[in-house]
């Protein structure tokens, strides 16, 4: 077990469910430090075609105790495995469209390596993890729960 | 016998018409409860592609359940 | 080698010098396609340390007509490895202070493997390969040229 | 004899004090002109931490040069 060598702000790292449009922009300033050499950004977006079947919309459902506690120790993990100065992430619940952010994962670091592993293991964990469900609603009028296996590369 | 609330989730909880339920069962784990459950939450999916909550905290299917436990049953997870 | 499956709007993937700042919420939007599911994107910050010395800015000198022509090659190669939507890089020249962004990655793709494979081979490709230097002033008064060897890792 | 000129960038062009000049060498490849010019430029750096280009284009130090070519000679890079 590494330790970190860095200073980290109490609250620095933190999960957040939110209801309303993710800002990437105002939320990578929030990772700004003056010792960090690197920044890496991940953003999940809803895209218009999964399996083959044109999707139109799609909703999330979050179990929000869990899904932050669950997303805390994420973040924990990453600060032990990949040293780095601050990382967040933010995931949306409820109705999306196209195009939409979903979820956006943010890690600053003196340097690239960390930045990139960091930002990998926790979207990565995030996505078999956290207590979160999508129900997509295709072109045909179907509408289905994407399970793990189908979303688990995307 | 034991006095367990059970919550469902997402897939699950369309599938049973109904978010939570108090049922009296015969159930030792976690699995036990889920198994108990099948018919209601309606999943074909395998236990080892769902997962469990007691009392709002991660568990496995082998966790112990207790009378008066709430068990949160959760279909497969699809974040991101 | 694979071929990319999927259509590549022509001039989308591009690699630019800039003299004025980067704006990474600008460019990531050029980034976006309803095709996309994944977004990675990199930054290098210019930080106040180094080597142990406190740094105060940094000035980049770019030969422009290499960095861009070796700077499409690496789009290409990164085309070729990781195949993916939209690629883009912005490199900094001239005087930067601590904070700002000397260097803006950004990849668009279905799935997020090929977002951040992409996104990683571009930046580590652009800080060895293209013909761009700097030199940082410290708070001791002096000023050195920072080579390969000392930044390889950052 | 060729008449080569010579770019010095970043380390190389303070070390040198000017930008370019034109050289009559002995010179058969780009490596040739690197140590040629080793007194101007002033570099301890090893010949692989460097690069070079020939007419704007990138080479590599066993490219061999011509008369009239521009010879860039770049100290070792650190973008990003």
């Amino acid at each position: 077990m590494k330790s970190c060598c860095f200073r980290r702000s109490p609250g620095a790292d933190l999960i957040r469910i939110a209801d309303t449009a993710i800002d990437p922009d105002a939320l990578r300033r929030q990772l700004f430090d003056p010792a960090a050499g690197a920044y890496c950004g991940f953003e999940g977006w809803i895209r218009n075609l999964n399996e083959g079947e044109t999707v139109l919309r799609l909703e999330y459902e979050v179990y929000k105790p869990l899904a932050v506690s669950e997303g805390e120790k994420v973040l924990a993990e990453a600060a032990e495995k990949f040293p780095h100065l601050h990382a967040q992430c933010v995931h949306r619940e409820g109705l999306l469209e196209i195009g939409d952010c979903a979820v956006w994962v943010g890690v600053s670091s003196p340097h690239r390596d960390e930045a990139f592993q960091a930002c990998r293991y926790i979207i990565d964990q995030v996505k078999v993890r956290l207590p979160i469900w999508k129900k997509e609603f295709y072109a045909s009028g179907d509408s289905g729960w994407v399970n793990c296996e189908r979303c688990a590369q995307h | 016998m034991k006095s367990l609330t059970v919550r469902y989730f997402a897939m699950f909880r369309e599938n049973a018409g109904i978010a939570e339920e108090t049922l009296q069962l015969e159930a030792e784990t976690a699995a036990d409860v889920f198994f108990a459950t099948r018919d209601r939450h309606g999943s074909g999916e395998p236990l080892g592609h769902c997962k469990v909550a007691i009392n709002d905290v991660m568990a496995s299917w082998e966790s112990p359940v207790s009378d008066g436990d709430e068990v949160l049953l959760f279909p497969p997870v699809a974040g991101g």
